[in-house]
């Protein structure tokens, strides 16, 4: 029994390779088709990746604590430790009055001759804070900050907030587009290989009516059908990974210059392991379902 | 219920097609276990829609038919392919498949009831080579004559020794020779035990082989 | 230069198919103008074949072929349609084309010459009426019966008067009566000076006719 | 002779809608492919021209001339005169020393508190130039700027070059890029709909095959399918239009708000009148030409 089921299922990718071979023109039109379809959710998948990455500006999240004029030097150490046990902050550094200064110095440029005329220092000193990734969810910052400002030793809270709050909007609008287009391109890959797959099994409908009248079972004919379906696809999907990554190597050289001049990183991955698995499975799972879902439309054509 | 000498019976059975076509009318018919029966009439008489209404290619419009036992308007959809396994057709345009070489045309009647490989490779020989397409095995049925098509067609409706074998013009492609063989086999079959009925247009055969025959003229059955 | 009698002249005429298969070996035929021609032979003889030959679906392996003075070998692949034209053919198949109803399959020959509507109209009436399908005029093939096919097939290779009419077993699917006006129906033609050379395994209706008749056998002539 | 040409064109005409209607699933496939192809370059069309506006930041392109301290008031106004003789001068604005700090003032915000102690004013005065159009283009704007910086007033000229040759880097590395995209998505779209139509004309190879046979030539045969797939191809083209309107439509209003944050404009257009017609045209081309492709491929394989 057992025998017989492993047989029949040998058979029937038997047949379905067989088919794929026998198939010619059309079996090379659903796999390229397949095959373009997956090239564009590799594209959707790494143009994903790296907008995140290249808005996903970690080490840019800072704030600035300015401390009163009356704090004396002897205060700045217990209050960076203090700062330090907060688990939100990253890295912590403390600029005097005389660095600041300088550091401001050093902004204005030419323009620096304005200072000259200074009698004394004017600019307080402070606390640069780099802030860690959980501290960007904005109500957790805003509480913080919070903390901070009330602070004896503090006179102002400066930055942050705005900023972040522009962010990270623009990062969700930026994923919400992003799943939009990847959504349009999915549907359409499925629509032209469902178009295709309809084509090709429409081309034998003949075919198939004979062996619906010689006794064979629905399964029976579809299931060949299937797996001609899913190597297809998986076929298709191998091709566009290559395809893919011909087009990677080519134009990475050409790319990352540019890249550097605009997005703070300077290099294009390529897809991930993962990624490459996902696109392999739909390419497998849109060849077997293509195939069923016009063996579906079939079934209603010719009743 | 009926009586197990009838292997199909027809109560009058109406046909009509979707622009009002009547192709079959009243027909009242019951054939024998074991009978070789001929079905004759001029072109467009409605043979070829009676015998598609046995093996449910189309559905009676009215009336009740029963086959092997079966009222075969009750059968669902899903469970036709019961009743075609019984039932070996050659049809009137072969219907042959054009990806499949002739010994898989042959053999997919067999492995879609999962016989093992041995014994389809046995049968299809066998029933290749009373039709005398031993040598044509390995081809394309593109490749092949009107008459070889023919005889593909009669090998395949054959090779699984069916109950009821229903043979719609078989000889039309064949020289009398050749008709002459194949209905020698079918009487072989038929002697085995097997059921046919055979639409033909050749009134000099079934004059020949002495049979019981149903006249059919404009969808009504005229003699019997 | 040949003689304005011959319509059809073959010289030392081979075909050997992809898989070596010799289909015709040594053909030396000459078809009269205004002949009628029967081509007797068994299953797998090559008659077939050898009409593919005069329209040019296939080419010859050797040897020459003469279709109304013109040696067809060296026609180009994009004049073969002035030969064609000049043909009429029955397929053994029919190849009517399923998309088309019957009365535009019929049409088709004429609409390709560009003739007038009103014209058309004309001569399709004529040939349906002729094989008795004026009827089923808007039907489309598949609803059509088996001898009913071969009527369109014939109604279209004899609606235009061809010079030469190649008929491939045109009445395996009829009865006895029907193949009778078909083969009225050809002799008229012939009458009105159309060539035919007709395909048939029918050893009765070759010697009710009283025509010449070439026999083949395993692609050979065997008599004249 | 003339009547009969025009017969014999509407007959193929009226073939070509004939063969659309009785082609049912294979037209619909047809005509939504192209549909498809066309959406993905409707989305190139409107992507590439906003783009192209969002980085085209035609007013902040100023420089800024500094003048010597030694520059007298009544050489002001002779040398303003001079200057917007320059074509590429848009607009020009005289900036005092006195309004130069009240600007910085302004610029420092809380800082300002370190100009207190200030005794001379040190900033220079200076002219605002705002450049037209033409004078980006990158050499034209160094010679004007290098004629400009040896005038007898002028002590600095600044601005504009760098930011200049960055900003057109990355226009033409995004414009490279935009037309790379649009040449896979337009390959893909050819690549597409020259495989459904081969399908579709691939299962009417029989048909075609008897017409051959009983003496059509190739154009007679050939022309209602090309008249098919022009009339598929305009169809789809409107279809395209059409979704797309309804997508921009329903999109405008979530993506706005975005956009303001990230570009400095605020509104997205729908294609032009133009491009519009080049969509029905690419319809129609691409499907005309996607059935002589097929058809040229149809002859290699059935002769
Ligand atoms: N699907 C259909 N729709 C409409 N009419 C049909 C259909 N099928 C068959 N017919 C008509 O029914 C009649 C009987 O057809 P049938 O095929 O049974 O004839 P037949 O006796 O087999 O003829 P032949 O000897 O020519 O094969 C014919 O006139 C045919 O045109
Ligand atoms: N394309 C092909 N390739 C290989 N063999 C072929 C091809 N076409 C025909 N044959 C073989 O050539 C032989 C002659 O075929 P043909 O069709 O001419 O026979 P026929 O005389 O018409 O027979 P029938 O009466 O059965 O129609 C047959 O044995 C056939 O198998
Ligand atoms: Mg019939
Ligand atoms: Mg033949």
């Amino acid at each position: 029994m057992l025998i017989a089921r492993i047989r029949q299922i040998l058979y029937f990718l038997h047949q379905g390779v067989k088919n794929l071979s026998v198939g010619g023109i059309s079996a090379i039109i659903a796999v390229t088709s397949i095959t373009c379809s997956l090239l564009l959710i590799c594209l959707y998948f790494i143009i994903s990746s790296h907008l995140t990455k290249a808005f996903d500006l970690e080490k840019d999240i800072r704030v600035v604590l300015y401390l009163k004029e009356s704090v004396s030097k002897n205060r700045i150490e217990p209050l960076q430790q203090k700062l330090t046990n907060y688990e939100e902050i990253l890295g912590i550094k403390y600029v005097s009055k005389e660095k600041a200064l300088e550091k401001f110095h050093h902004i204005l440029g030419e323009d620096a001759i304005i200072l000259e005329g200074l009698n004394n220092n004017p600019l307080p000193a402070s606390f640069e804070i780099e802030l860690n990734h959980e501290a960007k969810e904005i109500n957790r910052l805003k509480s913080v900050l919070h903390q901070w400002e009330v602070l004896p030793e503090v006179e102002s809270v400066q930055g942050g907030v705005e900023w972040i709050e522009k962010l990270s909007g623009f990062i969700i609008a930026l994923r919400i587009s992003l799943c939009f287009l990847g959504g349009i391109l999915i549907i359409i890959s499925l629509f032209i290989i469902a178009s295709t797959i309809h084509l090709t099994i429409d081309n034998r409908r003949d075919e198939i009516s004979i062996m619906r009248l010689v006794g064979a079972t629905d399964w029976y004919i579809k299931l060949p059908f299937l797996f001609e379906g899913v190597i297809e696809g998986i076929l298709g999907g191998t091709l566009a990974i290559f395809l893919f990554w011909v087009f990677y190597e080519v134009l990475r050289w050409r790319i990352t210059p540019c890249l550097q001049l605009i997005f703070n990183f300077s290099e294009i991955n390529f897809l991930t392991m993962k990624q490459i698995f996902i696109v392999l499975l739909v390419g497998g799972v849109i060849g077997g379902g293509g195939s069923l879902l016009s063996f579906f439309l079939q079934s209603f054509q010719h009743r | 219920m009926q009586p197990l000498s009838a292997i199909v019976q027809m109560f009058h059975v109406y046909k009509t097609f979707d622009d009002n076509y009547r192709a079959l009318i009243d027909i009242n018919l019951r054939i024998e276990k074991g009978e070789f029966l001929f079905l004759v009439g001029p072109s467009g008489a409605g043979k070829t829609t009676l015998m598609r209404l046995l093996f449910r290619e189309e559905r009676a419009s009215s009336g009740q038919i029963i086959v092997y036992g079966r009222n075969i308007n009750k059968i669902k959809a899903g469970r036709i392919y019961q009743l075609r396994r019984k039932i070996g057709v050659v049809f009137q345009d072969f219907k042959i498949i054009p990806t499949k070489t002739v010994f898989d045309n042959v053999a997919y009647v067999l492995q879609v009831l999962g016989q093992p490989k041995s014994e389809i490779e046995r049968k299809v020989y066998a029933a290749l080579n009373r039709v005398g397409l031993e040598k044509r095995m390995d081809h394309y049925p593109k490749k092949l004559s009107g008459g070889e098509q023919q005889r593909v067609a009669i090998a395949r409706a054959v090779v699984n020794d069916p109950v009821l074998l229903l043979a719609d013009e078989p000889t039309g492609n064949l020289d009398a020779d050749r008709a002459h063989e194949i209905m020698k086999l079918f009487n072989d079959i038929n002697l085995h035990g097997t059921t046919v009925l055979m639409a033909t247009h050749n009134i000099g055969l079934v004059g020949k082989m002495k049979k019981r025959a149903i006249y059919l003229r404009e969808g009504k059955i005229a003699h019997c």
